[in-house]
């Protein structure tokens, strides 16, 4: 299943190939999601993100979460792409897909490698705004 | 012994690494790991959580550490 | 919030832009439901799908499904997108997504304009087998 | 009146639209197109549903039809 996985850490993620990464001759559907920098975080403008990460680590936990979804559902392809270093507003920072036969299984599984990658990856994010930088969730 | 230090953790730290010389004595668990790191920098029990990984898998309390491991502290992650 | 929405029937979907054209620099998610042609349907291969609309009211009818979903989730773009014609195994034939500030609301949303497409817009599909041609739901 | 069809609708008729020509009677209703057709072609009534859009929209069983109007008999949609 080792060649059914898309498992990576990028500086730059290229949005425009996701869908022929994930196409199956046996899917007849794929969910994606994208995060992105969102200008505004709590009323506050921001500037730009900054990604750390623990890279041997980080694709490991991807790695984990992508073998745990296809054991969940039955999936055909899955992807976990996430990016580090400086991004602007707009920048896309982080890809999550799945295809499957049916809608149901990759719906399920998109939501469940985004929602367990924020738990669980070592990904940091710094976010800067004009007069200071925050790390995100860092403090309670 | 090396601890890698991430994040906020780099930044209360000063530094990237912590390093143990062969005539340090280190410390034995994770747990220890936790207090020894929070007692020389406070900071650190402000964090909304304090994990460790002990050659990149996340290591609970009682794991205990050798020379050899490559540890790291993990502030709480904030992917995606 | 008319130009929030893309509404299309095409010949051929181009996925490679699909992002593009949702980001916005309000949004921190987007979340993408793409359709494509199965190889297998209850264990009979098909060769390829044929997809015919009425296309002046399969377009108000995917116009009102997007403004539904800008009423119930606070969305930034939504997009709804279907092919008609001729379609061979792995082709994309329907695209619908959305992007919002936080990802419950895209992920959502997303759902929903799939499902209620497939309810509601005057879409047939029709499934060229071997030796065969079936309309798709057309009999219980 | 025309009515236009698609999908297994075209198939059973043999045609992509019906015409109705200015002296014939024509249904008063979406209920009573929906008998007509059915009546004339039996194969309407094997379909899982029927629905009727008057003017590109969907139409219940009481709305009314007028000699303007841009019908469609639309069977169960299948997009997606």
């Amino acid at each position: 299943m080792v060649d059914k996985k898309i498992i990576e850490i990028v500086d730059i993620i290229d949005t425009s190939q996701v869908f022929t990464e994930l196409s199956d001759a046996q899917s007849g559907g794929i969910c994606v999601f994208i995060g992105t920098v969102r200008e505004f975080t709590q009323g506050e403008e921001v500037v730009s993100l900054e990604f750390e990460t623990y890279k041997k680590m980080a694709v490991k936990e991807m790695d984990k979460i992508a073998s745990d979804a296809m054991k969940k559902w039955s999936l055909n392809k899955v992807i976990i792409r996430h990016a580090v270093g400086l991004k602007e507003v707009e920048a896309p920072v982080v890809v999550v897909g799945a295809s499957s036969a049916h809608r149901d299984a990759c719906f399920e599984a998109c939501r469940y490698l985004i929602d367990t990658l924020k738990e669980t990856v070592p990904i940091w994010k710094k976010e800067m705004f004009e007069n200071k930088t925050v790390w995100v969730s860092a403090h309670p | 012994m090396e601890v890698l230090l991430f994040g906020i953790a780099k930044d209360i730290v000063g530094k990237s690494q912590l390093q143990f010389l062969e005539t340090d004595i280190i410390p034995s668990s994770v747990s220890e790991l936790k207090k020894m790191i929070s007692d020389t920098y406070p900071e650190f029990r402000n964090l909304s959580s304090l994990a460790v990984a002990v050659n990149s898998e996340y290591a609970s309390d009682d794991v205990p550490l050798n020379r050899n491991d490559e540890i790291a502290i993990i502030p709480p992650v904030s992917g995606g």
